[in-house]
């Protein structure tokens, strides 16, 4: 299987509870591949450990019981093969949102020029061109949020993880940043694992939708989503099979889940 | 604020090797082993003096430490020190009381009012920067001999140095933070309790610990300028009368009240900053 | 006579044996037999400090040399010297081999060529502008040199710190009393060149080292003052006339981790020193303002030895303690 | 953290009156009126003292402003100050200097690993508690009586300060940042550089400013015990030749100094920490 | 009109831009008011200034022209008769979840007893039961979030703003929350803004939908949303007004922004 870039294999993880001497189980035996230049989804209930598995995939977080395999080796250390947009944006507050975009290009040795080109690009793309000298705490959440995606779109990474990216936007900038992903992906070949509360989205972007339960969370499906792409995002229900698709992922979704577990 | 797990200091580190659950089971058994690293750089020092001495430098100068745990213990079992102990130790609780007390509420109200750190601010620096040892007599006409004026020394520059974390610790609060809570109906006093004393706790800590050693100092310059009882004084009259054993035994003593009190502010520090230790970025442990 | 102890409170500039006639009062304990406890404190801080206490009230009686309470008293403050602790200057000048070595001068040696030795030489000093600089600087001059560019002095700290300086070869030499000379010569790191008060008889009959009070000195005030003059005479006489064994108690109790021989060596060479009493005369303050004028000491104001007698100083005390 | 805005500042405390626009009107006409503000305590400090010596207090322990002034007057008239400038100058920048370099050294090497923090921190703390002046005779068989030991004495007061700040800063970084910027690909000098330092700044320049003090102190107290230049002995000597406007003469020189490097040291804070500003919590400003 | 509780009145801001001496105009003339006992939905492109405008009714912002009123009265300073939960969660990080829920009622002085009660029951509202001893940093992204909106809704304030509240969540957690959040409504009669980029949300629980225009921000509409209450959270697509409801803002929010315009 040469095209198994990324595997989770058998991944538990406990966190200490605190107040009591136990644990809280939160992942529990978590399997699922992702191939090379895919779309992966993960979407579950809220708290039930999507950030936590993203973790793992960077190297941030070690599990209790498992691994993660990235190209057939275990991630035990930082994975800096990786992109990672965190779920809140962490963009440097020292730093303007120019050279917060810049960084990872100074990291990598980029050269002068090319670095500023890249960056105005990547800003453009998100929609900040004119907002380069703004520090964070003077842009609005969503501002923040796309440029924490502009930071690591703009090193153009093989595997890029993003937790919940376009849960601050609204719906049109959303539908054009869905759009960009979509071609990027197709283009560079780029694979992508992105964590979602948007059923929609997680259709229409993703090659396989995995729905992970309440916690101790488990796999509940990991579902393929045959659509053909280009997908068209700003009009998705006018293809029938994305219909069906839905329905799929919504059953298995809401089947599984208690609806009255809030109260 | 979740991304960080605890076993990311793991990876955060890159000194640090090994894997999460195999370094939890190395802590427990290295316990006594983390004990042995701690001191031996310790009893390094000890047989270092102790070869040095009446080799690379004259014993009258550094004494040595089998002199200094001989002399310590024929001061406490003649109970020679005690009265020296008492009072000095009593200049340092005050000392050290009074300047933290002073300090945490000028550094609060001149954090809290930009308006008066900007008079103020620059006339705290000055004072601070005066040398007290040139005042010395001026200390006398005011305090006294007794210990009035190792006390007034001692809270001076326990004083500066706490101020000037609490300023700079309250400075650093997150308005948005503060804001939040006062639409959520604060007081100022709640504000104060809920708010800014927990946010600029890692500040007040850090001041509360640099001053420890500045009371001392500030002691034991007060009981070199002038005295009639003190540790201080027991290491100035050791140093003059050829006793380089007392002196480096008085100066153990002192080293003593330090680690003791270092102890306790780390124990304060851990339980207060406890909520930082969760995500990872432990507090300073002693 | 049964009186309830009373204390005296003493301020001392430094804990050095030259206060000898206090280390012998307080190791023989004649202040009990006078009814009296003495409370001594420390002031390192130096003679202004220890003045200051004395203006508080902090203390009864301050231990000082003659000229920084003289000084005190041309800014107007209301002092006294009550009672001369020693009356010589015990100071003597300590050189190193290697200066010996250099410039070929023995301790045996004439003293002019003794004093021509120390042209270029950096000495030490506890503190700069006090007795031990004045006295350098007064032997240079001595010596036929230029006392302001001719010899250099550092202020380096306490004795110990003095001594570490020599033997670091970080000074040439240091102007200190006993026995900080013998202590040095047993080290092997310096010779005892210059005995200020043997060699020089203007220093042999001066007040070197004084006890201030403040005025106005009421009845009380000067019964305490008596009172501790006598103790301070009566250890003084034993000082002189049982040199060993008052040196023994003087080790024994404030010293103990010091040379006993050291103490015996310092106290013979002082003892001299003491062996009036505490008595001022005209003659030995004109010597100590003749002292003070050579040196170049600008007080402010001029001194006049008969004159201020009963003014600046006085032997009321220690007559009357002569004649208890 | 798009909450808070700039005018924010005016709900943030609670003693400060007035709208936004308002304000910024009068923060301009009011130029003048915020440097009188600043000077006038000042000032009444200054006529206080003049009233004060001779009638509280014998000016023979405090002089009075007047005289001092005249003396300055005098020591830069007659350039006899210039020789004792010059070296405590020398000492002061170069104590400074080497105890921030070794400070921000020792505490980020300290605060980045936990396991040599562990072991060395208590003994950092010890060394610290240590009263200096005690160890007199040692400094000048190492250091000398020239400039070396009082340089030394500087450098180690302001390494301690500097060292806990920056250990205590680096320590309270955010882990979720630096694990960021590890993914993104950062070598350990690039995450120094990029992360630790900025993110430790407000600890760092709190060190570096609680420093300028303590470096003044420390040559003073290495000059008033060994030295044949300088301030501190010029201090000390017109201390015993109750020279009262000598001593303060030169403690007003030692200000200048503080006040000086306070200044540059408010200018370089404000501009590090520029972006803190803007979301409302000032830096500290002088 | 004794039922106009807060009014925006011609609101308009500027923030400094950084890097030149101008400013840039965010809002530029917003005036709508909200009556008691209404939801009052505010939505628009990302970066309009749906922030600031609850900021300002929070009086943490005065804005550069015009002026917030609440009773009447201008707003100046802080609005004490508000609850805030802004955008990103803000919990205290040196408390508890427990500990930060009840922090309002400390301030209030709401007994210990009582307090107790009413936190419990606060996070069993928002699914936070078994967390109460947890700090901030131990909780996920959304479970910080329903912290946030817990200790708002405990204290039971006659105003709350939500700055985009559930957007965090998972589809079936904000279903219930916003059932819950209705029900709160209708029965404590209280008043709330919300600022949310999810259309169908707004239509779901508004009655009224505050559309803003890209920045400089206008009011594009104020479209009262006429569904009879309680409606149904769970299946909305079930009731044919809503769909109608949906496209009058969807048409609104659309036609009016310019498709391209991150591009
Ligand atoms: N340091 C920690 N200590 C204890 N529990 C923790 C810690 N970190 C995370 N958890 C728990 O792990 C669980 C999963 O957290 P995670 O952030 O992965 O959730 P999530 O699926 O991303 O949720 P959301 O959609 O709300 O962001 C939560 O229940 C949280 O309480
Ligand atoms: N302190 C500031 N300095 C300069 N500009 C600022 C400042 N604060 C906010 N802004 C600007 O104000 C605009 C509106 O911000 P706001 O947070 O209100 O947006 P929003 O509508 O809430 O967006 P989002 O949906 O992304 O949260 C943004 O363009 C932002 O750049
Ligand atoms: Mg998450
Ligand atoms: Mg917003």
């Amino acid at each position: 299987m040469s095209d198994r870039l990324l595997a989770f294999d058998g991944i538990g993880q406990d966190f200490p509870a605190p107040g009591t001497k136990a644990n809280i189980r939160v992942l529990d035996g978590i399997s699922f591949d992702v191939d090379r230049g895919k779309f992966v989804a993960v979407i579950g209930p809220s708290g039930c450990g999507k950030s936590t598995l993203l973790q793992m995939a960077a190297g941030l977080l070690i599990p209790t019981r498992g691994a993660v395999h990235h190209r057939g080796r275990t991630v035990t250390t930082i994975n800096t093969e990786v992109g990672f947009v965190p779920q809140q944006a962490q963009l440097f507050p020292w730093k303007t949102l120019a050279e917060n975009v810049e960084l990872p290009l100074l990291f990598r040795g980029v050269a002068a020029g090319e670095r500023r080109q890249r960056v105005a690009d990547a800003l453009g793309a998100v929609g900040l061109k004119g907002f380069e000298q703004h520090f964070p705490n003077q842009l609005s959440g969503g501002m923040q949020k796309r440029g924490s995606i502009a930071r690591t779109l703009v090193y153009r990474p093989d595997i890029i993880l993003m937790d919940e990216p376009f849960g601050a936007l609204d719906a049109q900038t959303r539908m054009v940043m869905q759009s960009d992903l979509q071609t990027l992906s197709m283009e560079a070949g780029a694979t992508v694992i992105f964590v979602t509360h948007d059923i929609t989205e997680a259709v229409l972007l993703a090659d396989h939708v995995v729905v992970l339960s309440q916690r101790p969370s488990r796999l509940l499906a990991n579902i393929p989503i045959d659509l053909p792409r280009p997908r068209n995002m700003f009009e998705p229900f006018r293809n029938p099979a994305f219909e069906a698709a839905y329905d799929a992922v919504w059953t298995e979704f809401r089947s599984q889940i208690d609806i009255g577990r809030v109260h | 604020m979740t991304e960080s797990k605890p076993m990311t200091e793991m990876t955060y580190d890159a000194t640090d090797g090994g894997t999460a659950p195999r370094r939890s089971i190395s802590a427990r058994a290295a316990k006594p082993l983390q004990w042995l690293l701690k001191l031996l750089p310790g009893i390094a020092l000890l047989l270092f003096w102790q070869w040095a001495s009446g080799r690379l430098i004259r014993e009258i100068y550094v004494s040595k430490p089998t002199a200094v745990a001989a002399r310590l213990y024929e001061l406490f079992a003649s109970g020679e020190i005690y009265p020296h102990l008492w009072t000095t130790g009593q200049e340092l609780v005050l000392g050290y009381v009074i300047g933290v007390a002073g300090g945490v509420l000028g550094g609060y109200a001149l954090g809290r009012s930009p308006q008066l750190a900007r008079i103020f601010e620059p006339y705290v620096m000055a004072f601070y920067g005066i040398p007290k040892i040139a005042l010395a007599p001026l200390f006398i006409i005011w305090f006294g001999i007794g210990m009035g004026s190792k006390i007034a020394l001692a809270s001076i520059m326990v004083f500066f140095l706490v101020f000037y974390n609490v300023f700079a610790g309250v400075r650093s609060v997150d308005r948005e933070l503060v804001n939040l809570t006062l639409v959520m109906g604060a007081n100022q006093r709640q504000l104060t309790y809920h708010v800014f004393l927990p946010a600029a706790a890692p500040f007040v800590m850090l001041g509360m610990r640099l001053a420890i050693p500045y009371s001392v100092i500030g002691v034991i310059v007060g009981e070199f300028t002038s005295s009639a009882q003190g540790l201080g004084l027991f290491i100035h009259e050791a140093s003059s009368t050829y006793d380089p054993a007392g002196v480096f035994a008085g100066i153990v003593i002192l080293l003593a009240f330090v680690g003791t009190a270092n102890l306790l502010a780390g124990r304060l520090e851990r339980r207060l900053l406890r909520w930082r230790s969760l995500s990872g970025s432990g507090p300073i442990d002693i | 006579p049964a009186r309830a102890q009373q204390a005296v409170r003493i301020g001392l500039g430094a804990p050095t044996l030259s206060f000898l006639p206090i280390w012998s009062a307080r190791a023989l304990d004649t202040f009990k037999t006078q009814g009296l406890t003495a409370n001594v404190v420390a002031l390192p801080g130096g003679d202004p400090s220890a003045l200051a206490a004395l203006d508080a009230g902090d203390i009864d009686l301050a231990a000082v040399g003659p000229d920084s309470m003289l000084r005190a008293a041309a800014k107007g403050q209301p002092f006294e010297i009550v009672y001369s602790l020693m009356s010589k200057v015990t100071l003597q000048l300590v050189v190193s081999p290697a200066l010996l070595e250099r410039t070929g001068v023995k301790a045996s040696d004439p003293l002019d060529k003794r004093l021509a030795a120390i042209k270029g030489t950096l000495v030490g000093a506890t503190a700069l502008a006090g007795a031990q600089e004045i006295a350098a600087r007064w032997l240079a001059a001595k010596g036929g040199l230029d006392p302001k560019n001719d010899l250099k002095v550092a202020q380096v700290g306490n004795p110990t710190a003095i001594q570490a300086a020599l033997e670091a070869k970080r000074i040439d030499a240091f102007v200190l009393s006993p026995p900080e000379g013998y202590l040095a010569e047993k080290a092997g790191s310096g010779t005892v060149l210059v005995s200020l008060g043997d060699d020089f008889p203007l220093l042999a009959n001066q007040p070197y080292l004084v006890l201030a009070a403040k005025k106005p000195i009421s009845a009380a005030t000067a019964d305490l003052i008596t009172r501790t003059a006598k103790a301070l005479q009566d250890a003084s006489a034993a000082a002189v006339g049982k040199p060993d064994d008052t040196a023994a108690a003087i080790q024994k109790q404030f010293f103990a981790k010091a040379d006993p021989q050291a103490i015996a060596v310092a106290l013979k060479a002082m003892s001299s020193g003491v062996a009036e009493g505490g008595k001022i005369d005209v003659e030995s303050m004109q010597n100590a303002l003749t002292f003070a004028r050579e040196v170049g000491t600008n007080f402010g104001k001029d001194f006049d030895a008969k004159a201020s007698e009963n003014d600046l100083w006085t032997n009321r005390f220690v007559d009357a303690a002569k004649g208890k």
